[in-house]
């Protein structure tokens, strides 16, 4: 597992809640930070965000480029496709 | 929220920002509008000489050879500014969206016979390499030119080109079922054929016009004012007489773009023209020295689109426009 | 190193010249251990002016709020000019003590370090 | 027809973006892109451009459309309730008055400059990519104004933010900053702006400043925040790609990136500290100190950053060792810098109260007690004593960030640095090692810098006392000056009915 870190910052709002919980779900890895109107997610080497998972939560069709709508702010190499948005440091 | 407000005693200071007041003379609440506009752009005490100009500033009224006492007058009569601009086009895109699926979903471009498919496919997806460029020359405007009012509409009409350059590469690959062949050969003809070379010619030449004023008379106004209504007008008659409406409705987005295009373009020059008699000469010459090339540009490809009808065709698509002009006051 | 630039011999104006501030030049004042004047001051002055008119005619409006000024020998004041110790001869010209456009003169106060020694 | 089969979301992008170029045979590429190589930048393939978020236009208006639509209910709202009497205090006021003058205009600067790029660059990716961070770019500084708008109405400071930043001594320096990167060639405008600044430094401008709004109540602010930082992610893997894809074109270009990455950092981390004294200073309720907030994003996280580029032989910036060792004091001496100053500033000053002077104890516990607090008393006394403490003197300015010369060594934090250069004759100052070699790099122009007190003193600003200069920087009287005495403190106790005993209860 690497010891770099990638993060997203997504807003903290309603329609984040579903994206949350998918990241929780599929990043055990992952340690979330809250902070006034937005949090911050931190994952050692990848954080994904599965299209599927959210779905699962939010029982409609996502894009994972609705994530636009939320985002705050990240860091890490993206890896973008129809199915995830992932943020990678290897 | 838990405030105790004392509401009798609150009334704003002021109204509006400062040079907003300077514009309009008055401290009335200003429109939306106007607050994202006026006065935005730094004018006076810039640091550094820019290494990629020899002899003008950052922001510099000496980039054109037109004068405006002040360049903030030179309105979009559409008051777009950013958030108004882009939920404009996001209704827009989802009809076009709507159209799209609609014709895709009934399987409609199956229906268009061969030979009006070559059409589309050589004379009309070209096109896309042509808003490419009206997207580099509006960028152009957007870098060079002077004064919120026209440099944000610049802008805004980059990206709408773009976006148009992106809808036609649509239609190419909802023609060829997503292989690329389309585009390819629309690319090929655009590259190489002998009826798209002078227009590419002109293309290449327009993105070396230095004069962001120029260019924005022969992009937006003369070579705009002529393609769009042979391209989407007569030609889009064409298919339409075909019995094709997915044409139609796989362009309605451009053609009612272009409508509007032409109120935000004819109201610049409208309003350059009425400043001075210089201005107004100035813009005249332009046209005139662009006006017969693209004509002449447009020759081929009208031919090519239009056939037996390419010569109508042309002839509206000058009618429209002088009727424009005219209207402006520059003929 | 050059700058480059997309054509030859890349040059801008020199906007600080001491020929655009009028006949004067401009002389910065510092005195040190005393960050309550955050930065030292800038002041165009003539270079003609003696050294002995800026002591007691420039320095006072600069720095006489803070509670030192009043308790300063100007015996022992130690100065610096752009980094040097230095003595001036107060009745020779600015430019004569060798201060020219845009010197650095720094006032050190042996003894008045500031608010309770503090440097402030 | 074929049966349509799926085209990768990559494959599609192209043809949607790269395909629309073709390759110029009536004009050359030099000719049609006539300042893409004067920087020495090498680029042997554009189309290994690999783009990091691929948006095509209709799903950019879709998106963006979505996110106007509540951005403007929020603001609508905002004024209907005269939600601006919502906030903490009228103090935090004055941090969104530094943002109107000072970030606004650098949102401005940043569409034109964009716009530059995605003429200039050659690539059609990087061109479109420029060109949505140049709308995008238009579009903060517009939320910005239409948001603070309702702030104007109520309160001073606000109401020439543009006729101010082209003028104001402090604006120059975020100015300056943004013309050195917008009068550069476009690569260097790029990796000045959307690696250095955005992808390095502007996380502790956004972060923890938006989060400052929310927690004082400025929901308003936090709504544009907010929403201009999705764009704002986009713009910062815009940063990365430019500098993995210059990298990767050609070795001859790292020594170059390099040193526009020191320089960028530099110059970004200087305009910074005013940010950092927003946070530990204007926010009457805070939510991370400044040596935090650098501490998380530019030691942790940006060094994690430096640590991937190593690769390909980039190092951090020169100089970040010198922002570590001044985090603990670099707020504390600008929000001095600005108090002593503060009648010639668009916006107030004060001493925070005793709460505020412990939570600072607590966030810089080597320095706040030993330097800071003892001074912040002392000022405060002479204020009740009637003899609030206003520097007379116009400050002697850095030659290249324009700060006035504060900057102390941290090893000595009552000795300032001082470092010069002799430039074709005339003598140049400089606030840091850093400073003076960026300087000492492009001394030809730097030097033109168009420092404020010097031209008062060449007589360009108004006049020569300082209420003409005041005059004409469109300053009004209820602008400046200590807090306490301002009309915003007392219409603000007017507006929520308090008395100035209420209001310390």
């Amino acid at each position: 597992m690497s010891d770099k870190m990638v993060f997203l910052a997504l807003q903290d709002n309603e329609d984040a809640r579903p994206i949350r919980e998918a990241i929780e779900a599929d990043n055990p890895l992952a340690v979330i930070s809250q902070y006034p109107g937005v949090y911050k997610i931190d994952a050692p080497g990848r954080l994904v965000v599965n299209r599927e998972s959210v779905e699962e939560r939010l029982g409609r069709a996502w894009n994972p480029q609705d994530i636009h709508l939320l985002l705050v702010s990240l860091s890490g190499n993206i890896d973008e496709t129809e199915d995830y948005f992932a943020l990678e440091r290897t | 929220m838990q405030v105790d407000i004392k509401s009798l005693s609150i009334k704003p200071l002021r109204n509006t920002f400062d040079q907003v007041v300077r514009f309009t003379g008055s401290d009335k609440s200003a429109s939306r509008y106007l607050e994202a506009t006026i006065g935005v752009q730094p004018e006076v005490n810039f640091h550094y000489k820019p290494l990629w100009s020899k002899n003008r500033d950052l922001y510099d009224k000496e980039n054109t050879l037109i004068v405006m006492s002040d360049w903030y007058r030179l309105l979009d009569p559409r008051q777009y500014y950013y958030g108004a601009w882009t939920i404009a086009r996001s209704k827009q895109q989802d009809a076009a969206e709507r159209n799209f699926s609609f014709v895709e979903k009934r399987n409609m471009l199956e229906a268009i016979p061969a030979d009006l498919r070559d059409k589309i496919i050589t004379t009309f997806l070209p096109l896309r390499h042509m808003e490419y460029a009206a997207n580099l020359n509006n960028t152009y405007m957007s870098a060079y030119g002077y004064g919120v009012s026209i440099t944000q509409a610049a802008s805004m009409c980059a990206m709408d080109r773009l976006g148009i350059a992106q809808y036609i590469t649509r239609i190419g690959l909802m023609l060829d079922g997503n292989s690329g062949d389309t585009l390819k050969t629309a690319k090929a003809a655009w590259q190489n054929s002998p009826a798209w070379q002078p227009m590419r010619e002109l293309t290449e030449n327009m993105l070396t016009t230095e004069d962001w004023f120029e260019l924005f008379v022969a992009q937006n106004i003369v070579l705009d004012g002529l393609v769009y209504p042979l391209m989407y007008q007569s030609f889009g008659d064409l298919t339409s007489a075909s019995g094709q409406t997915s044409f139609a409705m796989m362009t309605e987005f451009m053609s009612e773009w272009f409508d509007e295009h032409v109120r935000w373009t004819d109201n610049i020059i409208k309003v350059a023209a009425a400043e001075s008699d210089s201005n107004k000469a100035q813009l005249g010459k332009w046209i005139q020295q662009w006006q017969p090339q693209i004509l002449q540009a447009l020759q081929p490809v009208a031919q090519q689109a239009l056939g037996s009808a390419a010569q109508a065709g042309l002839d509206a698509a000058v009618a429209h426009l002088s009727a424009r002009l005219n209207k402006v006051g520059i003929n | 190193m050059a700058v480059k630039a997309a054509y030859e011999n890349y040059s801008g104006p020199n906007r600080d010249a001491v020929e655009n501030f009028h006949g004067n030049q401009l002389v910065y004042i510092g005195w040190d251990e005393h960050m309550m004047f955050a930065c030292p001051g800038a002041f165009p002055l003539p270079p003609q002016m003696p050294f002995g008119a800026l002591v007691k005619d420039v320095v006072p409006g600069a720095f006489s709020q803070h509670p030192d000024f009043a308790n300063i020998d100007w015996n022992k004041v130690e100065w610096l000019l752009d980094g040097n110790a230095f003595k001036p001869t107060l009745d020779k010209s600015l430019a004569d003590n060798g201060v020219n456009h845009k010197s650095l003169i720094r006032m050190i106060t042996p003894g008045l370090n500031g608010i309770n020694n503090s440097g402030f | 027809m074929e049966q349509a089969k799926k085209m990768n979301m990559k494959d599609k992008y192209n043809a949607m973006t790269g395909d629309l170029g073709w390759d110029f045979s009536y004009k050359t590429e030099a000719e049609i892109f006539p300042l893409s190589d004067f920087e020495g930048i090498k680029i042997e393939d554009w189309s290994k451009w690999q783009d990091p978020f691929r948006l095509t236009m209709d799903a950019y208006w879709k998106y963006q459309g979505e996110k106007e639509r509540k951005l403007y209910a929020v603001i609508d709202a905002f004024a209907q309730n005269n939600a601006h009497l919502g906030v903490t205090d009228a103090r935090y006021i004055n941090a969104l008055k530094i943002f109107l003058t000072a970030v606004t205009p650098l949102e401005y600067a940043a569409h034109r400059g964009f716009a530059l790029a995605g003429r200039a660059l050659p690539g059609v990716g990087a061109q479109v990519a420029s060109q949505m961070q140049s709308i995008d770019e238009l579009r903060h500084a517009q939320t910005q104004l239409h948001t603070i708008s309702q702030y104007n109405k109520y309160f001073d400071g606000l109401h020439d933010p543009f006729h101010m930043y082209d003028r104001v001594w402090y604006l120059s320096v975020p100015k300056s900053y943004f013309e050195d990167a917008a009068s550069a060639g476009p690569f260097e405008f790029i990796t000045a702006i959307s690696f250095s600044f955005e992808y390095v430094l502007t996380n502790l401008l956004f972060m923890p400043f938006m989060s400052g709004a929310a927690y004082n109540g400025d929901m308003a602010t936090v709504n544009f925040g907010f929403s201009a930082q999705s764009d704002e992610s986009r713009h910062m893997t815009l940063g990365l790609e430019v500098i993995k894809f210059m990298l990767e074109q050609h070795p001859d270009n790292l020594p170059i990136i390099q040193r526009w990455i020191d320089k960028y950092f530099w110059r970004g981390y200087r305009l910074l500290g005013i940010v950092g004294m927003m946070m530990d200073y204007m926010l009457p309720k805070r939510v991370m100190s400044w040596k935090e907030g650098w501490e998380m994003y530019f030691e942790q996280n940006g060094k994690m950053l430096f640590d991937d580029l190593a690769r390909y032989g980039i190092t951090m910036p020169k100089f970040w060792e010198q922002s570590v060792e001044e985090k603990e004091h670099l707020t504390h001496k600008l929000w001095l810098t600005f108090y002593g100053y503060g009648h010639a500033a668009a916006f107030h000053t004060w001493i925070p109260e005793d709460s505020e002077l412990d939570w600072l104890s607590e966030k810089y516990p080597n320095t706040f007690d030993k330097y800071y607090r003892p001074r912040l008393v002392y000022l405060r006394e002479q204020e009740k004593a009637g003899k609030r403490f206003y520097n007379p003197s116009l400050p002697q300015l850095c030659q290249t960030c324009q700060i006035p010369m504060v900057y102390t060594d941290p090893k000595n934090p009552t000795q300032r640095v001082y470092r010069e250069s002799i430039y074709k004759g005339d003598r140049f100052h400089f606030c840091s090692d850093a400073c003076k070699e960026i300087f000492d790099h492009e001394p030809e122009k730097i030097s033109q810098a168009w420092l404020p007190p010097h031209q008062i003193f060449q007589g360009n600003c108004g006049g020569a006392t300082i209420p003409d200069v005041l005059k004409h920087y469109h300053f009004s009287e209820n602008d400046g000056g200590e807090f306490l005495h301002s009309r915003d403190n007392a219409n603000w106790n007017l507006w929520k009915g308090l008395t100035p005993d209420e209001e310390a209860a």
